[in-house]
């Protein structure tokens, strides 16, 4: 990585610079649609509107951003540890079964705030069961991570399917997914709280798996900037051979990373299953594990970053779908290539515009130009 | 243009004493007037005139990070200069890339060899002149022409051995070759002894010798003042990205040299007195380290090192000794052998660095950026690295912020690490203060036994100073060390307890006086009694 | 099994394995030259899209394919241009690639066809039909020789062949020749190439277009050789089983096809298998052997090829100046 | 009263060009367009969680009908069903008892059970193939219908199914769709039937490579290859949709409008397409066998097993 010797401010590095990056996409993506024929200002007002315009809209907008949440922390864990988890998206299919099983188990006899711990365990120990042999094989026998990852997400649609079709869809039903959990088995809504500020939330799956999200993000931080296998793990992510100098057991961090973030993307499962569906579906996935990696990228792995990433992402579902509403020749394929432009100005091409503004600024900065303007002041 | 004429306007800089020449009123084979060059904020070149004449040997010399190389790498075209002129024979030539240099007949040997590993011999001679689409002509013409050249210069190697199978020295000699096959006038050596034995450097220099003679022109760097005045004709010193000084050899010695390096006069010698040796703290007994590949880096190795001593492993590098160090301290498992601290048990099977700490054992590692130090974490995140699970630093799974960084902060003050900034990255610390903070970390934590590897390799005269006299201190206060570099004179200076690794073995030892050539012999695999005979 | 079956599995593993081989014959260039390359798939998406579009509009299956090459170079000189001229994260500009080809293929394929993202069905020239080979008809009947050479042999398109023929084409490339010779130095020592008096960024760029090249014919052979137009997110995965048998065949020719083919046969065989009896455990759910490719693609990278080092360059941007 | 028609469709996750049943029911709506100049809006899902939310929308502005097209949606239906009770609404393919919600399903066994019979009939070989695009309950119900119809036929014709995958792509892998259906043929299969949304294509596409013979599904798709395709089993969404658009136009009361419609053979709610693309490869006797098996099936002389009555297939 191109390590920039020009030091530039912590706002303009953390702030500016990814504002211009998905600035630039932005703009991209408006020549995508006025390609198509379509007005992009019209475009952006729907899209902003539809986010965040209105009760439902937000209560949207904060459904997906809790799925992102999740897997924008599980990729970021990874990330850390200097392994690449491309495997979210089965490793949360997986979460979904094991929230699933704790709702069945109990969704009858309990309230939801004692199915919730017992989902969440599920949920986590799931995903991250799904994540321990690419771990495994990564630490003993150097299997490349992201083949096996992807292998995994496919064997993982494999068996959910043949979970769901043969074994855990009721009798008689003729729809491959799990019964509807009762009332112990579903999250309660955030409506009341958007009551209490007045908004009217609407039918907006938002639900309290966001504060799960929230109090994961918390983990995460504490986790890897306050623990001391967090730092054994930045360590091994940042310098593998001077890991194994300070004694640290790659092959434990390893392990231990992936199964912290396969648990996170496990969580994500909550979200859908327990707080909108309240019952495991088909695919219920949807892409979010994928969408994950983006969000971890534009987060810089920081909980913090990961959760604004998340909600514009969130933005960008919500508002997408309300502009493909609105919008008809703007199909629901659009906000898979803003998406994809955000990547790759944000990502890809992050360092594009940093001599430039590392040369405005020096420019800004430095003493002849100071000189100048104060010369030019006196004249 | 005329050359002449910019020289009378530039004589500020120019020497005091005219040159040696090899065929007075020639133009020089490369001149070089106003070089410039910045790396970001580090300004490695400053307004550079330098003057080498034709057919003769070129010493540069200057302390690490006064831009030798980045001198040479823009003569050769690595880097391209900010400003500044390059003349060849008197003809400004525009050097954009390494092609241009090639085609100006300049040859460079660099300091990290430019070598692709997996590749044989001939693929890398070839390598950018295969003389054609198809390599199969190129290769049987590049044999013949290697065959020739081999002849003329004994640079003898197997044109289809893999590179990376080479032992270093004769790594270099493929590095000569290329430049040669290149049809090179001039040619550029990087630091080319650091890496040979004293025979090896011996032959270097002959085959120098040979190709001066030839009319080819030599620009050689080396740290080592005694190789400049035994085979250079000229000398240039630098200092802080500036062309300080070029006089004929002959005319200076290396007392100038030095002070003309550093700005001041320079005491080279290690204060030290009598070492007083007690009990073994560190047994090593027939340890032998075979790595993946099969290859016995560490072969039978025995020996021991007393409390208040510093032994010294002699040897040039890849001989054994960084798998040595590190088989020692728990980083690469022992193939068979014991190791026992102070009369515990025996170490060797178990690899865990960690558990080796706690029995006291520090190690400063031989290669800092890729061992010592996480560079992209903070001063004080690194200042624990290793001992990151101790008690003080850690409260069950929660690290203890506030009580690493005052660690931190204490240690800085001590080893006067500048900017004193605990929570600064650590890329952001110069070379030497880097590496002041690795030796911190290893030496305040009063371990019984010290592993050092390569302690001032990148660090400045004055850094040096002060990490000898700490290596001293430890040794008077009755710690065992254990010193491994490749400067010869820096073991010399340090150690009680010379021993000389060859090829993963103990060849032998001796003291502190041992004699250099005698040393040197034994670097080369050549043993302690057929030396004698 | 008996011959023809057995011959009729391989026929249906070579069909199989043609995409994956050219497409891991073009991340061998790609990443042979230090550029890593997760964006296979979005290169054959984007030039099997081009490829239905053009092969549409103009009812040739040669401008089909010539687009389909056009579509995937853009798409690697995005890719060239993040990793090599601004050094940017080669994964990360892979998986960018992913998706900016899975979204735009369908928004214009949608804008411009209305057929939910689909080009037009396709027909004649617009394709590429089979071949069969002189004297197949004749051979035909003879025992062994003929069903080997009838049916695995001839009654391939196009593609096939050049998919094939690429392998001895690649290794000629990469070993005996001086763009081969300084290709593969620079995935291991780019400041060697450098100093050779090299461009790095220009030998990469090179590579990068073979890349480039080749994900296109991949893309064409899905959409107008091997089925009729294009669909969307039709590559369905297969550029990254590519880059598992890339890094299975440790970044060589001749391995590269034996695991690709060794894909294609796992996959006719999961077909073939698909409601089985297999003694003492019943008929196998569907699911498994659909599963069976990738649970066998893992155990194969975990137990048997070891430890696969990359190009040593691979994946790291080369800065000469900090 | 809520008689001016307005009407809206929310298609399922497949998109409304799938080719298959999201597209039949666009093509319904697209007619009742033509013909009364009446313009309606539609909706594509991205995701599970917008049913709720496209259902409401449309409601909320005042649509009327709102279709909800494919099982999923029958959750979704019924919650808005409820809050907008003024509503017309309707579901295809599930049910969902509520007042104002009219649930049309289809016997596609029945469809399928005919076209089963004559691939047996066309057959050479006496080995036919089903391409399914996921194992699911619902494409079961077509496989086994199928061979159902096949073993009237034939009681010992050779049936090879096949499923496509796991994932979404399953209803979109054209090239694998056509890779399962070669491995047929190479099993001496001549007629294969597919129900696998756009992975039928390929499979369609294969057959008419090889010179064999392919069966479409839910729209008539024997245009696609002309003397390739046997014969398509068509379920008549764009009916059932033109219907409820117009019935609405019409003016029905909101007790006429709910119930289920179980559509099967003898409401045509499914069938088997003949038209000018395969008539020459439907012979007369095909003809008349399959005419006379509509006839007993209407009748309920032949009673074709529904799958998920039960989760069981005895034909197989
Ligand atoms: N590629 C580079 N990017 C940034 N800075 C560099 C680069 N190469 C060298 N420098 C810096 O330029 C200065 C001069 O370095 P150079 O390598 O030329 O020194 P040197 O005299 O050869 O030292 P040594 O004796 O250690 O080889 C140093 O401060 C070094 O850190
Ligand atoms: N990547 C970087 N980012 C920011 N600053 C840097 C970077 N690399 C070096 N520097 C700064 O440049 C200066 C020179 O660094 P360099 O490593 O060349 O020092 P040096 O000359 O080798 O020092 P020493 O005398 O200790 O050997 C240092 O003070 C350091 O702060
Ligand atoms: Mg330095
Ligand atoms: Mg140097």
């Amino acid at each position: 990585m191109s390590a920039p010797v020009a030091k530039l401010p912590a706002w303009v590095e953390v702030g500016l610079i990814p504002l211009l990056n998905v600035t630039v996409a932005f703009l991209v993506s408006g020549l995508v649609v006025l390609f198509i024929g379509e007005n992009p200002l019209q475009a952006v007002k729907i899209l902003v509107w539809g986010a965040l315009g209105f009760g439902e809209g937000i209560g949207f907008t904060l459904f997906y951003t809790t799925n992102f949440i999740f897997t924008g922390l599980a990729v970021a864990v990874a990330f850390h540890a200097g392994l690449f988890n491309i495997g979210g998206e089965g490793q949360a299919y997986l979460g979904g079964l094991g929230t699933a099983l704790a709702a069945m188990a109990l969704d009858r006899y309990v309230p939801w705030y004692v199915t919730l711990p017992f989902a969440i365990c599920g949920a986590a120990l799931f995903g991250a069961a799904w994540a321990l042999i690419p771990a495994y094989l990564q630490a003993r026998r150097g299997s490349h991570i992201v083949i096996t990852t992807i292998m995994f997400n496919f064997i993982a649609a494999s068996l959910m399917v043949w979970l769901l079709v043969d074994h855990l869809s009721p009798p008689g039903s003729m729809q491959p997914e799990t019964r509807t959990f009762a009332a112990g088995g579903a999250l309660p809504k955030l409506g009341g709280l958007f009551e209490m500020f007045g908004a009217d939330m609407g039918a907006a799956p938002a639900n309290i798996s966001i504060v799960v999200a929230l109090a994961a993000c918390l983990f995460v931080w504490v986790f890897i900037w306050r623990t001391r296998l967090g730092y054994e793990i930045r360590a091994t992510g940042l310098n593998p051979t001077a890991a194994v100098y300070a004694g640290i057991s790659t092959v434990k961090i390893t392990i231990i990373a992936m199964l912290v973030s396969g648990a996170l993307a496990g969580l994500m499962a909550l979200n859908p299953v327990m707080g909108d569906q309240q019952r495991l579906q088909i695919d219920f996935v949807q892409g979010a594990g994928f969408v994950g990696i983006a969000v971890a990228l534009m987060g810089r792995a920081h909980p913090v970053g990961i959760v604004l990433a998340a909600f514009l992402f969130g933005m960008l579902y919500q508002g997408g779908a309300e502009l493909a509403f609105d919008m008809p020749a703007i199909s629901r394929d659009m906000i898979v290539v803003i998406q994809a432009l955000v990547i790759l100005f944000a990502g890809a091409l992050e360092h594009m515009f940093r001599p430039g503004i590392a040369r405005a600024f020096a420019l800004m900065s430095s003493p002849q130009r100071a000189r100048m303007l104060d010369g030019g002041e006196a004249g | 243009m005329s050359p002449d004429k910019d020289d009378s306007e530039k004589d500020g800089r120019e020497p005091s004493r005219p040159l040696e020449k090899s065929r007075p009123g020639a133009a020089p084979a490369i001149r070089l007037s106003g070089i410039d060059k910045s790396f970001g904020t580090v300004r490695a070149n400053r307004d550079i005139a330098l003057t080498v004449e034709e057919g003769t040997i070129h010493g540069i010399v200057g302390e690490n990070g006064a831009g030798k190389s980045t001198l040479m790498s823009i003569l050769y075209g690595f880097y391209q200069a900010d400003r500044g002129d390059i003349f060849v024979r008197g003809r400004k030539v525009e050097i954009a890339s390494s092609d241009d240099a090639i085609a100006a007949g300049i040859g460079m040997v660099h300091q990290h060899f430019m070598l692709v590993d997996n590749f044989s011999v001939l693929e890398n001679v070839i390598l950018g002149a295969e003389g054609g689409i198809l390599l199969k002509a190129g290769v049987a013409r590049a044999r013949a022409e290697l065959q020739r050249l081999e002849r003329e210069y004994e640079l003898q190697v197997d044109p289809d051995a893999i590179i990376g199978e080479l032992p270093v020295g004769l790594q270099q000699r493929v590095e000569i070759l290329k430049a040669l096959f290149r049809g090179a006038d001039t040619l550029i050596l990087d630091e080319p002894t650091g890496v040979l034995t004293p025979s090896e450097a011996d032959h270097l220099f002959r085959i120098l010798r040979q190709l001066k003679s030839q009319g080819k022109t030599v620009i050689l760097i080396t740290h080592k003042l005694r190789e400049i005045m035994a085979i250079t004709d000229n000398v240039s010193v630098m200092r802080r990205g500036e062309i300080v000084r070029t006089l004929p050899t002959a005319e200076t010695g290396p007392e100038e040299l030095a002070e003309l390096m550093v700005g001041r006069r320079v005491l080279l010698r290690v204060e030290k007195g009598e070492a007083a040796p007690g009990a073994p703290l560190l047994s090593v007994e027939r340890l032998t380290v075979v790595d993946g590949k099969g290859v016995r880096r560490v072969d039978d190795v025995s020996f021991e090192v007393r409390a208040g001593e510093i032994v010294g492993i002699a040897g040039v590098s890849g001989n054994g000794q960084s798998e040595l160090l590190e088989a020692i301290a728990g980083i690469r498992p022992a193939t068979s052998g014991s190791i026992w601290l102070e009369g515990g048990k025996d170490l060797a099977r178990q690899a865990d660095p960690a558990r080796r700490r706690l029995d006291g054992l520090a190690h400063v590692p031989e290669d800092r950026h890729r061992m010592g130090l996480v560079m992209a974490f903070e001063e004080n995140e690194n200042s624990v690295l290793g001992y990151h699970l101790g008690p003080e630093y850690a409260a069950g799974p929660i690290l203890k912020l506030d009580a690493m960084r005052e660690d931190a902060r204490r240690k800085i003050e001590r080893y006067d690490i500048r900017p004193p900034d605990c929570r600064l990255k650590t890329a952001n610390f110069s070379g030497g203060n880097q590496q002041k903070i690795v030796l911190a970390r290893e030496m305040e934590r009063d371990p019984s036994v010290l592993l050092v590897g390569q302690p001032t390799r990148g660090v400045d005269i004055g850094a040096i100073e002060f990490i000898h006299r700490q290596l001293v201190a430890m040794r008077d206060a009755g710690k065992a060390i254990l010193l491994v570099s490749v400067e010869l004179d820096e073991i010399r200076a340090l150690s009680d307890r010379i021993l000389v690794m060859f090829a993963g073995r103990i060849v032998g030892e001796a003291g502190p006086e041992a004699d250099e050539g005698e040393l040197g012999l034994m670097m080369a695999g050549i043993a302690d009694e057929e030396a004698a005979a | 099994m008996d011959l023809t079956a057995a011959v009729l599995v391989l026929d249906s593993a070579v069909r199989l394995a043609t995409p994956l081989l050219l497409a891991c014959l073009a991340g061998l260039y790609s990443e042979r030259s230090g550029i890593f390359d997760i964006g296979l798939e979005g290169k054959m998406l984007a030039g099997a899209f081009a490829a239905g579009a053009v092969a549409y509009w103009t009812g040739s299956a040669w401008l089909g394919l010539l687009a389909a090459i056009g579509a995937a170079i853009a798409l690697a000189l995005v890719h060239g241009f993040a990793s090599i001229t601004q050094r940017g994260n080669q994964i990360v500009s892979g998986v960018a690639i992913n998706f900016l080809a899975a979204g735009l293929t369908a928004l214009l394929g949608q804008a411009w066809f209305s057929q939910g993202g689909r080009t037009p069905q396709l027909s004649g020239d617009a394709r590429f039909s089979s071949l069969t080979l002189p004297g197949a008809e004749a051979l035909r009947d003879v025992p062994v020789l003929g069903p080997i050479y009838y049916e695995l042999i001839s009654g391939h398109n196009l593609i096939v062949y050049i998919a094939f023929l690429m392998v001895p084409l690649t290794w000629w490339v990469l070993f005996q020749t001086r763009f081969g010779l300084r290709l593969r130095a620079v995935g291991e020592n780019p400041a060697a190439v450098d100093t050779a008096g090299i461009s790095v960024p220009f030998l990469r760029y090179r590579a990068v277009l073979i890349c480039g090249v080749l994900t296109g014919v991949a893309g064409a052979y899905l959409a107008i050789a091997q089925s009729a137009g294009f669909i969307v997110n039709m590559t369905a995965g297969k550029g990254f089983i590519a880059l598992a048998a890339l890094i299975f065949a440790k970044w060589r020719p001749w391995p590269a096809m034996g695991a690709c083919l060794l894909f294609g046969f796992l996959d006719a065989v999961a077909i073939r298998l698909q409601g089985a009896y297999v003694p003492f455990i019943g008929e196998v759910p569907v699911q498994f052997m659909q599963a069976l490719p990738y649970v066998l693609t893992v155990v194969l990278l975990a137990g048997f090829i070891g430890r696969a080092v990359p190009p040593k360059a691979g994946g790291v941007p080369y800065v000469k100046e900090r | 009263a809520q008689d001016e028609v307005n009407p809206a469709v929310v298609y399922d996750l497949g998109g409304k060009f799938d080719k298959s049943f999201n597209e039949a029911a666009h093509v319904g709506a697209e007619r009742f367009k033509e013909e009364t100049g009446i313009d309606y809006r539609d909706f594509e899902l991205q995701n599970d969680s917008q049913r709720e939310q496209a259902l409401r929308r449309f409601a909320q502005r005042g649509f009327n009908p709102v279709i909800g097209i494919g099982f999923s949606q029958a959750q979704a239906i019924e919650k808005v069903a409820e809050e907008y009770p003024e509503t017309k609404f309707a579901i295809i393919d599930s049910v969902v008892e509520k007042p104002n919600v009219r649930s049309i399903v289809f016997k596609e066994h029945e469809g399928s059970y005919l076209v089963g019979m004559m691939a047996a009939m066309a057959t050479k070989t006496g080995k036919i193939g089903f391409v399914g695009g996921m194992d699911i309950p619902l494409i079961r119900k077509f496989e086994c219908g199928y061979v159902e119809g096949a073993k009237a036929v034939n009681p010992d014709i050779e049936v090879y199914a096949n499923m496509t995958g796991t994932t979404g792509a399953a209803w979109n892998d054209p090239v694998k769709g056509g890779e399962l259906a070669k491995s047929q043929f190479d099993r001496g299969a001549d007629v294969v039937y597919h129900a696998a949304g756009g992975t039928g294509i390929g499979v369609l596409q294969a057959a008419a490579d090889a010179g064999k013979l392919g069966i479409g599904v839910d729209s008539n798709q024997n245009m696609l290859h002309p003397g390739s395709v046997l014969t398509s089993m068509v379920k008549r969404v764009d009916n059932a949709v033109y219907d409820a658009f117009m019935d609405v136009k019409n003016g029905v009361s909101m007790e006429d409008w709910g119930g289920v419609e179980n559509l099967g053979l003898a409401e045509e709610g499914v069938g088997w397409a003949l038209d000018d693309n395969n008539k020459d490869l439907v012979t007369d006797d095909m003809k008349a066998k399959v005419d006379e098996a509509s006839q007993k099936i209407t009748s309920g002389d032949i009673e074709v097993h529904d799958y998920m009555s039960d989760d069981s297939c005895p034909a197989m």
